[in-house]
């Protein structure tokens, strides 16, 4: 069960993430719900480069070699993921004040001018 | 034991996120993700990844539900502002 | 001296340097210093990335950081410097500058004290898309994704007073960061496979590994879902009409020419360097699903352009249909479609950006992008109205337009029943845009009734220049001519498609080199699908009660509701299509 | 679509995504497993570059190229939003009237300020030793700093905050690294080769050759893109407001 458990996690959350877009009444709140969805690729990643009894890749107290090291490179891709998933959460959230502002309301329900 | 711990941070991120989307309030849905970023951190941590649970730490719990309460409060300002006039 | 290939990086870093210093510089640059310095840079790139093109013959790889592999192996992150890639990041510099070029002093109001923030974001447009087209490494690739992306939403959204703007940004903003979620975790599953990044160092592990399965699956659905909602697959493409009939004309000009584009170079670059082994998907499978989508996509883009009454609607849904053939050409993995298709992207790259330009033309002159309201009303602008009509028939695949040799390609080697779909599909985009062009320029047939109808209007949108044109700036004229005259001579010019479809199959896995030229049946059909198209504009304009079909066509339109909420189930509904048109070969392979 | 009919169709579709990626989770390599084949090499070349933590030596050094998309997207964001969150036509801006703050959040914030702001710069600065770097740093930074505004109120954070100037630092932090990128080409090697300083003593502040001048660019970037960040979206939720509400719907 361990060995699978953190992707599950992670596919659950990414799901989840999408029904809250999928549903939302509020597009504040679908953004809240796509850095939902984010947060599950930063959990897949991280779970991808564990290993067992391992320490971080960190060399300032541990003699190098002494013991096994998780994976820095996904920890590294993560990084570059949180920032990433920070700056979109900014600039959708820019467009929904402008939207706030022109269409008087953040209910995707109530937006109606594209269509057809 | 650590196989307990880093269950135990999984589910408890699995169910923050949950939270998270059920928060229909966009106000009370921030609040969750700060615990959510917290959490998310916590996992990193357990899964010795600091450096990531650091940049969580900063972005997640606090630079996002900042921006995201900022944007409701600027709706709602503007909301009853347009309420006054009406 | 420096090997070429040590030159690749800067097609990404000069942009990006040139955006950060116009930045910099940003509360002291005047405007009209800011717009030439953003040209020069886009037209620097451009130049270096023709004269690598020119030398990419065996392909260039370049190492950044100097990690060449040691015992076959690398940290770094590799970039590829092939004939597509290197064609890819010629074509986005090149309309990058066309876009720079037409917005020259464009724009009522740059925001206070950053005069230099449109042409430094179009510059970081450029580098995240020679980024995109240059990347051989999946992560790396997934980063410069994500740079177009993001700066494509900000140009989308551009015009914040706008209602419908701001609205079709956060549409566009949503479903693709959406997508390129579901693309990283595509590369995390095959990270956790192979342990590698580089796209062929993931393949060669896939294939040592054996025969696919249900990883393999979940991680090709994954990377084409990012890649498909891009390129405006159906049903990913809910988002793009939405997007490009609101972004400024300009910015149109590069996301319907090469951003679309370069998703379906995705899907290509990724199948043939990760999937196309034995441990990859079959060719079967991805035969099947391109082929399945890219009808499903043609169609729908073709009928509902015929129904639009936004002129730049009707053109982002054409883009949609053509992306559709596109897909269907890189979807039947010979060499010789591979080189059709390149051909058709430039070509219709080259078409498509003149068409955008000459309606930002109409929309700046009269205020207003639709086609009933102008009718007659262009009748004033001769020359805008000779080149929207060269546009047309370009798009229609006359000879000897780059989009009729590269249809014809594609179309020889997809096969008779395919052929159809092509000259189908090209005579009813064109048809509609002729039926506009005689409408709006020359004033033909009654003018349309009104009746209530599920749709968009193209009336109350306001001009992107500071006030309504009275006379047409010589450099909003002459960057639509220039690109049509650019799209003719990837016909005509000799060697030219040879030189593409070389370059093409070198950088492909199969090899076999075929030749590009002119045959008579190529030639019949592209004057086939123009007359056709022709007539179809005829018998629409003569009519005066609504377009024939419109009942037909009611439901489908519904389906594009504006709803983000739709839009991201119908993303889901794709991915798992997606899945089921590629289980059949995992579960017997 | 009706409510309904969405609700179908995301249950098919995620249904199908769902049966897929459990289908792909149990296939997956267990968690916890050994093969790591690029992290070991990563570690490796680390270690033969001197820098301690081997996250940041992939970051600014083996994926370098990376790092640099990311902090252009971080800057693209921020020059996004700065054009999208500009003062339009119909807008004004209205001087918030200084709110009263209660005399213990004042001396809280004013005693974690500074305190917030070295350890962002400690952050930084120990990119290639330990835990952190440029991006934690920065952030760190940036947030401490509007600490202010719990502490004083907006007026006092506008003064010590003129934005103007973030972002020209916003911008050259970006160049910087461009540049030390463009510095390996013209030296003749590749774009962001390590190969242009000495790679120092192991474990100390010099260590690492390039690595401690990229991770410093993306500091001071990542410091000054948030708090640009952060004053654009203040200045919609505290000052700008609009001319006459409801006329800006009737357009033309």
């Amino acid at each position: 069960m361990m060995s699978v458990l953190p992707y599950l996690v992670a596919v659950w959350i990414f799901l989840a993430g999408c029904y809250g877009l999928a549903t939302s009444r509020n597009l504040i709140h679908a953004v809240g719900c796509l850095a939902v969805c984010q947060a599950a690729t930063y959990v897949l990643l991280i779970a991808v480069g564990y290993r067992d009894g391992a320490t971080a890749p960190v060399h300032s107290d541990i003699e190098p070699g002494s013991r096994p090291l998780v994976d820095p490179v996904v920890q590294a891709l993560a990084l570059t993921d949180v920032v990433v998933g920070a700056t979109v959460t900014a600039l959708l959230l820019a467009l929904i004040l402008q939207i706030s502002k022109r269409h008087g309301t953040v209910d995707p329900d109530e937006l109606s001018e594209l269509r057809g | 034991m650590n196989d307990m711990l880093i269950a135990v941070t999984l589910l408890l991120v699995a169910a923050t996120a949950t939270a998270a989307v059920a928060a229909r309030d966009p106000v009370r849905q921030a609040l969750v993700l700060a615990v959510l970023g917290v959490a998310l951190a916590l996992l990193f941590t357990v899964l010795q990844a600091p450096d990531v649970a650091l940049s969580q730490l900063a972005v997640g719990s606090a630079l996002t539900p900042l921006l995201l309460l900022l944007s409701v409060r600027k709706v709602r300002r503007r909301g009853r502002r347009k309420g006054r006039t009406e | 001296m420096n090997h070429p290939s040590h030159l690749l990086p800067l097609l990404v870093a000069g942009p990006l340097l040139g955006a950060a210093l116009l930045v910099a510089c940003g509360s002291r640059l005047p405007r009209a210093a800011a717009e030439p310095v953003g040209c020069a840079v886009s037209a620097a790139t451009a130049a270096l990335a023709i004269h690598l093109a020119l030398q990419s013959s065996p392909p260039l790889v370049e190492w950044v950081g100097d990690w060449v592999p040691r015992d076959g192996v690398s940290v770094g992150i590799v970039l590829v410097g092939d004939g597509p890639a290197l064609g890819m990041a010629a074509l986005a510099s090149l309309l990058t500058l066309a876009a720079l070029a037409y917005s020259w002093r464009y724009f009522d109001e740059p925001p206070r004290r950053h005069t230099g923030s449109y042409p430094a974001l179009m510059l970081l447009f450029q580098g995240g898309m020679c980024g995109f087209a240059i990347a051989g490494d999946l992560f790396n690739a997934f980063v410069f994704f994500e740079l177009m992306s993001v700066v494509a939403y900000a140009l989308t959204g551009h015009r914040v007073e706008e209602a419908r703007a701001v609205q079709g940004a956060l549409t566009f903003g949503v479903v693709n960061s959406l997508g390129a979620y579901a693309l990283l975790m595509g590369i995390v599953l095959l990270y956790a496979r192979t342990g590698e990044l580089a796209m062929t160092q993931i393949g060669r592990r896939l294939d040592a590994y054996g025969p696919p399965d249900a990883l393999v699956l979940a991680a090709f659905v994954l990377v084409l879902t990012g890649f498909l909602v891009k390129a405006a697959a159906v049903p990913f493409h809910f988002w793009l009409p939405d997007a490009h009939a609101v972004a400024p004309t300009p910015v149109c000009m590069l996301l319907s020419g090469v951003m679309v584009e370069l998703g379906v170079y995705g899907v290509w670059r990724v199948y043939g360097d990760v999937f196309a082994g034995p441990g990859g998907i079959p060719a079967a499978d991805l035969h099947r699903a391109l082929l399945v989508l890219g009808v499903l996509t043609s169609v729908v883009g073709a009928v509902m352009c015929w129904y639009q009454r936004h002129i730049k609607r009707l053109l982002a849904y054409s883009t949609v249909a053509h992306t559709g053939l596109f897909l269907i050409g890189v979807g039947v993995l010979t060499p010789a479609a591979d080189g059709g298709v390149a051909l058709y992207i430039l070509g219709h790259a080259g078409v498509k950006a003149a068409l955008f330009a000459c309606t930002g033309i109409v929309l700046d002159r009269y205020g207003s992008v639709d086609e009933h309201a102008l009718h007659g009303r262009g009748r004033e602008l001769r020359g805008v109205a000779v080149l929207f009509l060269v546009g047309a028939l370009g798009l229609a695949g006359l000879p000897p337009f780059g989009t009729a040799l590269g249809k014809a390609l594609t179309e020889e080697a997809a096969g008779p029943a395919l052929t159809v779909l092509f000259v189908l599909v090209s005579t009813v985009t064109a048809g509609a845009v002729l039926r506009v062009a005689a409408r709006v320029f020359f004033g033909l047939g009654p003018r349309p009734e009104e009746h209530a109808a599920y749709e968009t209007t193209g009336a109350g949108e306001r001009p992107e220049t500071r006030r309504r044109l009275k006379r047409v700036p010589d450099t909003m004229s002459a960057v639509p001519a220039l690109l049509l005259a650019a799209s003719l001579a990837v016909g005509v010019a000799p060697g030219f498609a040879a030189a593409v479809e070389h370059s093409v199959s070198e950088a492909g896995s199969a090899g076999a080199f075929t030749s590009a030229h002119w045959t008579l049946a190529g030639v019949l059909l592209g004057l086939t699908s123009t007359l056709l198209a022709v007539a179809l504009a005829a018998l629409a304009v003569t009519r005066r009660e609504g377009l024939p079909g419109g009942a037909w066509a009611g439901p489908l339109r519904r389906l594009q509701s504006g709803h983000i909420g739709d839009y991201v189930a119908w993303l889901l509904a794709g991915a798992a299509l997606l899945g089921a048109l590629t289980l059949p070969g995992v579960i017997n392979g | 679509m009706s409510r309904r009919v969405r609700l179908w169709l995301l249950a098919l579709g995620g249904a199908g995504l769902a049966a897929l990626l459990f289908a792909a989770c149990l296939e997956l390599p267990g968690f916890g497993g050994d093969r790591h084949p690029y992290g070991e090499r990563a570690v490796r070349e680390s270690l033969a570059r001197r820098t301690a933590n081997a996250v940041s030596s992939v970051n600014f050094d083996q994926r370098a190229f990376d790092t640099m998309g990311e902090m252009t997207i971080l800057f693209a964001a921020v020059l996004g939003t700065v054009v999208l969150l500009r003062q339009t036509r119909d807008e004004h801006r209205a001087q918030p009237a200084p709110a009263h703050v209660a005399p213990p959040v004042r001396r809280y914030a004013l005693i974690t300020l500074p305190v917030a702001l070295l350890v962002g710069l400690y952050v930084v600065a120990h990119g290639q030793l330990s835990p952190g770097g440029g991006f934690q740093g920065g952030v760190v930074a940036a947030t401490a700093l509007h600490l202010l505004y719990l502490g004083a109120d907006y007026r006092a954070l506008e003064r010590v905050r003129p934005v103007g100037l973030y972002e020209v630092g916003d911008a050259l932090g970006t160049s910087a690294y461009l540049v030390l990128g463009i510095a390996g080409v013209l030296a003749g090697t590749a774009f962001l080769a390590n190969t242009l300083l000495p790679y120092g003593t192991f474990n100390t502040l010099s260590s690492g050759g390039t690595v401690p001048l990229l991770n410093a660019a993306v500091g001071m970037e990542v410091a000054c893109a948030a708090v640009v960040l952060l004053a654009r979206f203040l200045d919609q939720a505290v000052e700008i407001e609009e001319n006459a509400v409801g006329t800006e719907e009737s357009g033309e």
